[in-house]
């Protein structure tokens, strides 16, 4: 658990960058802000590739950069893995040299990635000799990623390491960035586009815009503030409820989430009892029925009351319902929420598909083993 | 093909060893200087640029009669080092190699620069990511992308040795089998009124190592090439 | 035998020197390292300490230079050889010229262009200018010259056909194939026309001494007369 | 209507890329295959910039390349613009003159695209004057997508040209492309990892795996298609509907759509009545029920028959519906199915959310305005 | 300072006319060398690669001697220009420079060709897809993305050009106001017994001749580099 306390300010042309914020680097950071914010900028100050005008940057309390005091520890000796957004391949290197660059500066007994780990996993091992310029945009961006693993850094920074990959390659290497931060306790900052890798990954969230680092907090808190939806973004809108694991139902393959509004039904999870679980359930997976429906697939039903109703002028409208003090989100349309005569105070079913909250809903706070059985 | 004479073959020997230890030993100088120049700004930095391109603009006569004048035994630099290392450059084969050197200097040094100047600083920051420290990421990332420039500089600084007349004679005059290279034995044949047949048969000659040493440097540099792009 | 005798040599003495070499050993056993390049360019070079014995110059200037630094032995300074002027054109040229006071060299150029070694540093060119004005010929010409490096380079010049005339050593035009004699500067329109021979200080030993004796022998005169030198005239 | 017509044959290291197939490239035709399935070099053979070891590439009657009779139309004469999954932006030109390179060399009388349109629908005003050093990661891309664009080429190929960008952005930039599609009726080839993207985007669909195209066809019926299933992904496993606008509901903001199977209310479209549109609805977001709910906010229930069950040993277990002919795809738990005794030839309400019919699962079939009003 | 007499100040003139033609002139022609060089594979490649850099490994004077008979009024090409055109090269400054052009032509196709080698081909064929053929990419694209490379190699043939002497003398003669350079001047005074002095003179000229090349070359290259770069 490093603490990260950052204060910088940086010209970029017309725009300043001024990042002011201290968290944790414990597990995952995502940095999330639209295209131009100032991600990839951040990201280079902290690496060492960009010096700010002035400001500070420490790490578990080991100080990086400090303009007052004249400190600006040298690139190499931050041990920061980096993943950039351009692969940056070395051209005149083999696959294979590429990956081992790092390794091969980190004494044998600090070496906690090992080369066949991150081949197999990559799934690269037939590239192995070729040159960088003999492969496609999605394979260069896995050997970049291995590489800056190999170096098996302190702390890693990925400038949005997955865009070029397809969804299936996708599946497979989240699980392994989540290995690296709970069995490697390696702490990740990830920027990243996507807010659903953002949930899936992140413990803390940094929000930017143009420039600014606007909110630090946990990925739930920010993404259920209501304040920050033109950041977090519309479509993306939900809401993370920390469970733990209630039980599991092995003939159907589910398993039993416990939180503070009751219980979900999600696919399941090859976790111990008691294991805490975050959660996303995005507003647009959220039915609402005054009644419990019955014969229907719909396997959860959580009682909730309605906290409040957006005043958005659109077909849609989205409802703040409470469930026992935890906040989930639904999304309906105008209509239905005029038919059904919902309003605050009313109580409600929120009624959620077990198959909505698949992999991509699923984060976690704890440190343990993959959790997720293969489902194909 | 034609029989070499004595005086030929040892002319040519001579050659290609004053031109290898001239482009050997100005090698390192040669990339050092084009680094400075190329990634630093610094006091004085034009004036360093102009003195390593002095022997391009200054007849090389010239050049060889200042080398002469400082490293010649009376010479403030010459009688030091003959003092202290017992070393006497003028009018030995090594100062034919340094009056090479010195006149190739500014071709092996522009042809660095403008290779390092090429190279994505991209490349050497995410080295330095990866753990490797400036000197590592020289060795391992710039060396290796510059490799066509060096080479280009080595095999120009090779073919101007190979050619150097004006400073050699001056420095170290024409001493046959000391100093007497290809293109000094070609200039004692062409004083002499019926020396044309030898002469062209030298030119022949020189015509023939060049070739020889370009044609090697370009199948050097097809693999250094291959090995980088494809 | 013992370490070959460095003998700096004018280029314009190239074949001769070499030609002595071969006799000496043959006839002695003993060596000759014949070193040539320009006079000045070996003489600076005696200057700064070059390992020469012998310096054979084409210029007096020089060695006189030498001299006043006592960079050679003074005693053993001597007029090895003399050479004389002459005027020179190409092989095929029509042209026919008198070297006479007065007489028209302008004329005789045409549109072209005379010859000569630099007047400013090289001998031949020096002598040439000498010559030109005491026949009173210089203005004339000024102004139409291609000056050489050397004299070779001027000899070239004329043979190839580039310069319709050229002043050169009677040695250099007896030898080339391409050029013709139109005349020969008469004697007293330049200074004696001499090659110095000396010692280098420091250098006298019996080895060298033997040298500097055989190219001021009679066999010696013979092989420089058959490249067109001639003996000085003795000194009065 | 360009008919596009590709036999090759070309070894790329170990792999051989063999592309057999015809199509119509009246819309948008999507190349869609995981990492290195071979998609990029596909399509710099055909702008060729790759040159096929041999085969034929003809488009709308024009033969561009042909080994056995010796054609090889050069690259500039081909006309198709062409967005690179690297940018490859010009570094010693401004913006401004990066995005007018190819624009200049169209004659004026043929530009149909003009600087302005281009810079306002890609807000990059005040990029213009700047190097695309810089650029952020996502600007070099939208100003990549602008360059060819100008060029007013006959026929656009786009190599992933979203990745890098922000959903907001790329929500700002898709219908821009449709508008292409449709306005300009210029033809696009778009390559694509996001089966999102290429639902809401593409008429026909090419799927590559290893070097081979291993089907070619509308996006419907590949992606109704379960033998394609390991190449079009489970996660996006879905069923696209052909319907046709059947009225509005100015109200409340909502849209009806007539297809095989009935009716569905959808997010406000504006859009002529009779109007054509494909909706994607993914198996996801599909609920089974045998008695239609009441009081609740789902407004579309479809009748169906459950036409055939996965086998699959999953928590999961995706039905495969027949509403009045037109195929839907459910995905609900394996416990929600014993417990609803469901069995092929069995009747049952398919319950889908309206708000989950958005924007990203629309997709046209015909030429018309821009149909989804702005919601926020 | 000192001041410059009529003799120094002539030399000047010519020296930086001859050198100015010298790169003028051969720039398009080591365009193209260096272009046929480094992107085509052809049939006697490398004798043209040879032809190219012999001026590099022949001494001077050599060079000078063949361009005399070469192109002399009785030499093959000379005695044709002439009928023809009328020009005549040899002892004029035109001659010169073309002296000075061939001494330095394989340095000036060197840097161009180093600068070719390196820029990204995929951006030539970005600019074919937008329409533009290969001429024009050529002009838009690959020239600017050379001009370093470009202005490297004039600066280096230019001070090859201030400086060339050998072939000079040999081929245009030292004719005072017409083909006697600075390096002509300077060797004619180092070669008198008490030209020291003036040697000098003309050595600091010529220092701070190619001082100011040199430095033009780098404000201009800075600029382009910071054209490129930022
Ligand atoms: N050298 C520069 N000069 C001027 N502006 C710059 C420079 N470098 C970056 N910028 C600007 O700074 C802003 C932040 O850039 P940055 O690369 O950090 O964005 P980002 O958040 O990583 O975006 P993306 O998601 O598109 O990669 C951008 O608007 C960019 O145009
Ligand atoms: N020059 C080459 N030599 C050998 N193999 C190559 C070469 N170029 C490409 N390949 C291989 O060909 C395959 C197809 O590459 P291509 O770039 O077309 O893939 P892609 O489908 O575009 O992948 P991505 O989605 O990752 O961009 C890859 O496996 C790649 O490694
Ligand atoms: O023989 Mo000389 O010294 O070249 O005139
Ligand atoms: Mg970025
Ligand atoms: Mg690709």
């Amino acid at each position: 658990m490093k603490n990260l306390d950052v204060d910088l300010h940086h010209r970029l042309g017309k725009m300043t960058l001024e990042a002011k914020f201290a968290c944790e680097t414990g597990g995952i950071t995502a940095i999330f802000g639209r295209s131009g914010a100032g991600k990839t900028s951040l990201v280079n100050m902290l690496a060492g590739l960009l010096k700010p005008d002035r400001g500070r940057i420490s790490l578990g309390g080991e100080t990086l950069f400090d303009s007052a005091a004249g400190i600006d520890v040298p690139i190499e000796r931050r041990r920061l893995g980096y993943v950039f957004q351009e692969g940056r391949l070395f051209p005149h290197l083999s696959v294979r040299n590429n990956l081992t660059y790092g390794l091969k500066r980190v004494p044998k007994g600090e070496r906690r990635i090992e080369l066949e780990q991150v081949v197999a996993l990559l799934d690269i091992e037939s590239l192995l000799e070729r040159r960088p310029q003999a492969l496609s945009g999605g394979e260069k961006q896995r050997v970049a990623l291995g590489r800056a693993l190999l170096a098996n850094p302190k702390l890693l920074l990925m400038d949005e390491p997955l865009a070029a990959l397809d969804q299936p390659r996708k599946d497979e290497i989240l699980p392994f960035i989540e290995q690296l931060r709970d069995e490697m306790a390696l702490p990740i900052i990830y920027v990243s586009h996507s807010m659903q890798e953002i949930v899936r990954l992140a413990d803390t969230l940094v929000l930017m815009s143009s420039g600014r680092v606007e909110a630090v907090g946990s990925v739930e808190d920010l993404t259920s503030r209501l304040d920050l939806r033109p950041l977090t973004g519309r479509y993306e809108a939900g809401a993370v409820l920390a469970t733990a694991i209630a039980g599991q139902d092995k003939a159907f393959g589910l398993t039993e989430l416990r939180f503070a509004g009751g219980r979900l039904k999600v696919p399941h999870l090859n976790l111990p009892l008691g294991q805490g679980l975050r959660v996303r359930i995005r507003a647009r997976d959220v039915s609402i029925a005054l009644t419990p429906p019955r014969d229907t697939s719909i396997l959860n039903m959580i009682e909730c009351e309605v906290k409040a109703i957006s005043e958005e002028r659109s077909p849609q409208v989205d409802l703040q319902l409470d469930a026992g003090g935890a906040a989930i989100w639904a999304r309906i349309t105008a209509r239905s929420c005029q038919a059904l005569g919902l309003r605050p105070g009313l109580k409600v079913f929120a009624l959620i598909k077990s198959v909505a909250i698949d992999r991509q809903s699923l984060g976690r706070r704890d440190q343990a083993a993959r959790f997720l059985s293969e489902d194909e | 093909m034609f029989e070499l004479t004595a005086l030929e073959s040892e002319a040519i020997r001579l050659s290609l060893r004053v031109a290898f230890w001239s482009v050997t030993a100005s090698l390192p100088f040669g990339l050092a200087a084009a680094w400075l120049l190329q990634r630093y700004d610094f006091y004085g930095k034009t004036l360093l640029n102009g003195i390593i391109h002095l022997p391009l603009v200054l007849p090389p006569v010239v050049v060889g009669y200042l080398l002469l004048i400082l490293l010649g035994r009376r010479g403030p630099l010459g009688s030091w080092l003959y003092e202290t290392f017992g070393i006497s450059l003028p009018f030995t084969w090594e100062g034919a190699a340094l009056a090479a050197a010195v006149m190739a200097f500014p071709l092996m040094v522009r042809a660095i620069r403008l290779s390092i100047e090429t190279i994505d600083q991209n490349l050497e920051t995410a080295a330095r990511t990866l753990g490797a420290s400036r000197l590592s990421v020289f060795l391992t990332i710039t060396l290796p992308l510059i490799a066509p420039g060096i080479l280009a500089g080595c095999v120009l600084a090779f073919a101007r040795s190979l050619g150097e007349f004006g400073a050699t004679i001056t420095f170290v005059s024409n001493i046959p089998g000391e100093t007497r290279t290809l293109p000094l034995a070609l200039y004692s044949l062409i004083q002499t009124p019926d020396g044309e047949t030898g002469a062209l048969r030298l030119a022949v000659l020189s015509v023939i190592l060049s070739l020889a040493a370009l044609g090697a440097s370009e199948i050097i540099e097809r693999r250094l090439r291959a090995r980088l792009i494809d | 035998a013992d370490r070959p005798v460095t003998l700096f040599a004018a280029a314009s003495t190239t074949d001769a020197v070499n030609e002595i070499a071969e006799a000496f050993a043959a006839q002695t056993g003993g060596s000759i390292r014949p070193v040539v390049a320009a006079s000045s360019t070996l003489a600076r070079q005696i200057a700064q300490g070059a390992p020469a014995d012998l310096f054979l110059s084409a210029s007096g200037a020089w060695v006189d230079h030498l001299a006043e630094q006592r960079l050679i032995v003074a005693e053993s300074q001597t007029a090895l050889l003399a050479n004389r002027l002459v005027l020179v054109a190409p092989a095929d040229s029509p042209l026919r010229l008198q070297l006479l006071p007065g007489a028209s060299l302008d004329a005789a150029l045409g549109d072209g262009r005379l010859a000569i070694g630099d007047p400013a540093h090289v001998p031949a060119g020096i002598y040439a200018r000498q010559a030109l004005e005491a026949l009173g010929l210089w203005d004339q010409v000024a102004d139409r010259l291609a000056q050489a490096s050397n004299v070779r380079a001027a000899l070239a010049l004329v043979g190839r056909g580039e310069a319709v005339a050229g002043i050169v050593y009677k040695t250099d035009a007896a030898i080339a194939r391409n050029v013709k004699v139109l005349d020969v500067f008469p004697a007293d329109t330049t200074p004696p026309i001499t090659y110095p021979l000396a010692i280098v200080t420091g250098r006298d030993s019996v080895a060298v001494r033997a040298v500097y004796n055989f190219l001021k022998s009679d066999e010696a005169a013979a092989i420089f007369r058959k490249h067109g030198f001639t003996s000085p005239v003795p000194e009065s």
